[in-house]
């Protein structure tokens, strides 16, 4: 087992993975930026590093100098968590080529993962369903019978194509030839190309994905799917496990199909293959990503295996501690990204200071934050908060464990989505799983502030201002604020039966 | 006593009658019974007309921030200049930078119509584009910035004046 | 299913019943002392109203007034916690009697297992094994055969006996006659009454307790063990589920035997049956306590059943959601129980102000506490200020989980049992399971502050004051305080690397 | 710079070379290097000689309190009094009420001898009884309190006085 692992990541990923080392019995070795100065995971690491400027490119994405401090610093691995270097090829290959151990899948899967097009060719050769369509361009001899096998909806799309110029949705068969017409003539017209090409249109999208992890021995094994189709700006922002929209067979069908295709890339530790599918449970693969996902909380809820201990554990050469047959669902978990960003405008990023938080606690729930009073969202970085977990023994126990949990959960100092995603948890389309990818769109009522809150905030407000007033015109003790004021006084005469 | 807050581009009046720390509070000829208790050092409990509110205040001279069931409330105490401006010209829309970033594209240009809800500008901060929007009808009669520019936070980027406000 | 339920309670546990309250859809209304106005559970409940003076007796025990409120806010159950008037027959009926439901057993239920005598007989015809013993006077003429029927070792007790005079420990039948004289004397001189009795003398015993629930319609269901040997003044500190002494065969007996008992008494919601258990499994019948238990989270960990939410469920009038055949032990669940005291002094309790207190995350760390910046802990209540309860796939992993927990645990103000927990997780005994009741005196080490600890304060002690005397003669702006000039200062020159 | 902490009866002496925010630090004839960063209201990382230990400190008037892995420290930043008699008599318990309680039994009556860790007196307080115990060799001096008294934090409750101060 690794002695001290270089943790190459920030946030609460990087205290995800020290808080795993620590449980292990490993010590860590944090790096952090100029503007991580007093980060959570800096102050949790047993040493921790400057490496550079605020921007990304000035530190987390310089493998060199995180390798740098991994070898003056003796680190038996490296600890890559998601995004920055996690599926950088090259990053892999330069950690074993200084004999410190990469934990992850080897710098070869990345690569053949990573790419587009090489990772349709495997999906392919290993029978993983892709969305029906020809690759190239379809000649118009050929167009109705390819039409016909693919099936409809379809859509038109120019090969030259962007931002929806000849492009062309189709619904039905007795359509087909002149929308086909159409199209080409715009692309013909927009692009001097009228080469096209067909693909099957997903109607009502679900964005459902296969967590896997291997060894080193040849062992891959899956931990059933997360559906992640709450999303923002095509990025995830609610995600559960099991998905409320895949059948037992389903399940079986998708994690054999996700440990195949891990299997041909030899894969170790922990993966994810990602898959869009429509509401009748036809799937087909987006892409494989070869690190720990965001959304790994939610399936540790439901299977008890601690995703991140394992893939330090299986990098270190120990075998998988369990078979396929030992893996089993129990329950229901749910994920909240608690973000720094403003529903109401867009979701756009609302940097600035959380200049008070309270976490929520108690059965079931489970808060991986980087928070603390006084945390700076600067433009740096992502402005994820926190990713507020939660287990229930079904989907609508889990439902109403994340809407008390949510309750609990205050950040003061800047607009989050913690109104929005209350609101969510009491949807009616939400309960009752009715999800795709453009749920949000469909449920924009979410994203508005109730005038209640708005009342009820504006109250608070006018106290508080009474309070400040009064304080001045009454002030004797200069240490007697306004708010020592209020708490003092009104806490006597609070609702009193006797 | 009479207190005004400004939220946005509202101006919202309460009549206040403190009676020893439970308040007697009118707004909008509606009436509330309230309480505020301190917990924590920003945490507070509101009891309104008997039920509990969990709310979070902070105060920072003349604003006020309150936070109540996940959403953010930024009241400021308006000034007696804010006052009459608010009540007289509500026709202009400055929109200014959300973020410190980057101007992807300026989709109007000077003396172009646009409507309530249509999109002026394109900003990127956060590998995030957004598209800030038009609050008003009205014409564009002043853009700061051009493609490409880097703005700070708060920067003048595009100002829309209604049409009404054209006549006056 | 109830509208709106009472807790009649204050801390941890009213919080705890509010949250199963949230998520079951049912209003709460909680009632508070004069020294609990800002308490959390006041803040977290949907209406609070003030219920008397500091002293328990001037407020949570008046039934009596807690009644009034529950009929005035039109309360249809009212959940008495644990503790105050949760084991109260006559609180129970009377609610009952004002046709509010008491969450918990029936009045006579508590009545029977409440008095020693009566339940010791239910026991008994329940089969439940007591501790061998006579339970009257032994005349010397049966002594002997007496004797061995019991074994040894044996405790010989003056029947009108108290503070260790009269009492001999025989731990072979060669000394028991000798010794018998010798007590019976003594007893004599101390008492005037040479009445003595004799029970089996149990060594190094654990403490064991099984979890019950039962429902209206007469199903009950164990629900395991869990072991709370780790005990100071005779009251429990750290428990876990299931217990590392006790095999699969004796949890069956165990938690059969502990269901015929709670049928024997109709018992409706959940209670708990203790056992003293000696090392080599033999156990016998305490008491049982009519009510929540304070350890009850770590047996919803292990089987991932809520029992809050679960008797609130029974006592409206719903069957139990599983049969005895559902449930199933998945994993290993601890709690330490956070208190205010101080380890060095015999833990005594250590009131005062919590000024500053961060509360652990993550994977597997369930926080049950009514802590908050700020919390005051005085003479009137019980010391508690967490739960601290972590869940892992076995209990090294448990145990493991819990030393990282405590490590960010942080209760600034006054003197906990933080530092002592921690050590425990890393005890040589503890990790092995060797548990009695006497383990907290066999490991009396654990209770002493280490000199490096004291070492490494006594560094940051000294950089505080030479921050403060240097701030003090290079003062500019008066809100420039020492801290602000140590983080300011410091943070820019931290390890840098390049 | 030399500096004094008092933590219980102990005096430590250090000695700091503040080298701008980086310090070193002598005392007891060990060196260290150390760092202080904050992160919260309360919360440092204490980087030592490179290795960071999480900290809370809190300072109010002349006392700072340190926790650190679950131990809480209470030092007190001795005067020129102080330091003089820590150095010089050391030979006097007093005792007096960790908390607010009752007196249940007073052990030893003026001119009992008694050893170190013997038992003094018994309070009750919180529903428990605790024995204070002597932390010297010595003879009562005083007992302040009788059986079934009540007693306020802090009150006075028995002194015990070393053999040697007796001589003195």
């Amino acid at each position: 087992m690794y002695k001290k692992i270089l943790v190459a990541n920030r946030g609460e990923i990087a205290i995800r993975v020290i808080r795993a080392c620590k449980e292990l019995g490993i010590k860590t070795v944090a790096v952090y930026s100029d503007a991580d100065k007093s980060s959570l995971h800096v102050n949790m690491a047993d040493e921790a590093y400057n490496i550079g400027g605020p921007l990304p490119s000035e530190s987390y994405l310089i493998g060199e100098n995180i390798i740098k401090v991994a070898k003056k610093t003796k680190c038996d691995g490296v600890h890559p968590g998601y995004g920055f270097l996690s599926e950088n090829a090259e990053f892999a290959e330069n950690c074993v080529k200084n004999k410190i151990d990469f934990i992850g899948p080897s710098a070869e899967a990345i690569r053949l993962m990573g790419d587009k097009i090489t990772s349709r060719e495997i999906a392919k050769s290993a029978k993983v369903p892709l969305v029906p369509g020809t690759e190239g361009e379809v000649k118009d001899e050929e167009a109705v019978s390819i039409a016909k096998e693919i099936g409809f909806p379809l859509m038109i799309k120019a090969s030259a194509g962007g931002g929806g110029k000849g492009m062309r949705l189709v619904h039905k068969m007795s359509d087909f030839e002149n929308s086909l017409k159409m199209a080409k003539s715009e692309a013909k017209s927009a692009f001097n190309n009228d080469a096209v090409f067909i693909e099957r249109f997903i109607q009502e999208p679900r964005h459902i994905e296969i967590q896997v992890i291997g060894d080193k021995k040849g062992n891959v094994v899956h931990l059933f799917e997360r559906e992640c189709s709450i999303q923002r700006r095509h990025q995830k922002v609610v995600e559960e496990a099991p998905s409320p929209g895949v059948s037992k067979k389903t399940r079986e069908i998708m994690g054999d199909i996700a440990v195949k295709l891990a299997k041909k890339v030899s894969y170790v530790g922990a993966g994810t293959v990602e898959f869009i599918m429509d509401q009748k449970e036809n799937f087909y693969f987006l892409e494989m990503n070869t690190r720990v996902q965001v959304e790994h909380p939610i399936t540790e809820m439901i299977t008890g295996i601690d995703i991140v201990k394992e893939m330090i554990k299986v990098s270190a050469g120990e075998p998988l501690s369990f078979k396929q047959k030992d893996v089993e669902i129990n329950g229901h978990a749910i994920e909240c990204r608690i973000c720094a960003e403003d529903p109401e405008n867009n979701f756009i990023p609302t940097p600035g200071t959380a200049v008070y938080t309270k976490s929520p606690q108690g059965p079931g729930v489970r808060d991986d934050s980087s928070l603390f009073n006084g945390y700076q969202v600067t433009t740096f970085y992502d402005p994820m908060l926190s990713k507020l977990i939660v287990w229930g023994k079904d989907r609508s126990d889990a439902i109403k464990r994340m809407a008390r949990a949510l309750d609990e959960y205050i950040v003061l100092g800047l607009k989050t989505n913690l109104g929005f995603l209350n609101r969510l948890m009491e949807e009616k389309d939400f309960i009752s799983g009715k999800l795709d990818t453009g749920f949000i769109d469909k449920h924009k009522k979410l994203l508005k502030t109730p005038k209640t809150s708005l009342e009820i905030s504006s109250l608070a407000g006018v106290i508080t201002l009474h309070a400040a007033a009064d304080s001045q015109t009454s002030q004797r003790d200069p240490r007697f604020t306004p708010w020592k004021y209020i708490a003092r006084r009104s806490s006597v005469s609070r609702n009193s039966m006797f | 006593m009479k207190y005004s807050l400004k939220i946005g581009k509202d101006l919202l009046d309460f009549d206040l009658v403190d009676e020893n720390g439970t308040f007697k509070i009118e707004n909008n000829e509606k009436n509330y019974n309230a309480e505020l208790v301190k917990i924590d050092s920003n945490l507070y409990s509101m009891i309104l007309d008997g039920q509990t509110c969990t709310i979070a205040i902070s105060k920072e001279g003349k604003s006020i921030e309150i936070f109540y069931k996940g959403d953010l409330f930024s009241f400021e105490v308006p000034s007696a200049r804010d006052k009459s401006s608010l009540e007289n010209a509500s026709g202009v829309d400055k929109i200014s930078a959300p973020m410190p970033g980057r101007v992807v594209k300026v989709l109007k240009g000077i003396g172009e119509t646009v409507s309530e809800g249509e999109g002026l500008i394109i900003v990127e901060a956060m590998k995030m584009e957004s598209e800030l929007k038009s609050s008003i009808d009205g014409k564009v009669t002043e853009v700061s910035v051009k493609d490409g520019d880097t703005v700070d936070l708060g920067a003048p980027l595009i100002t829309v004046e209604a049409k009404e406000s054209e006549n006056s």
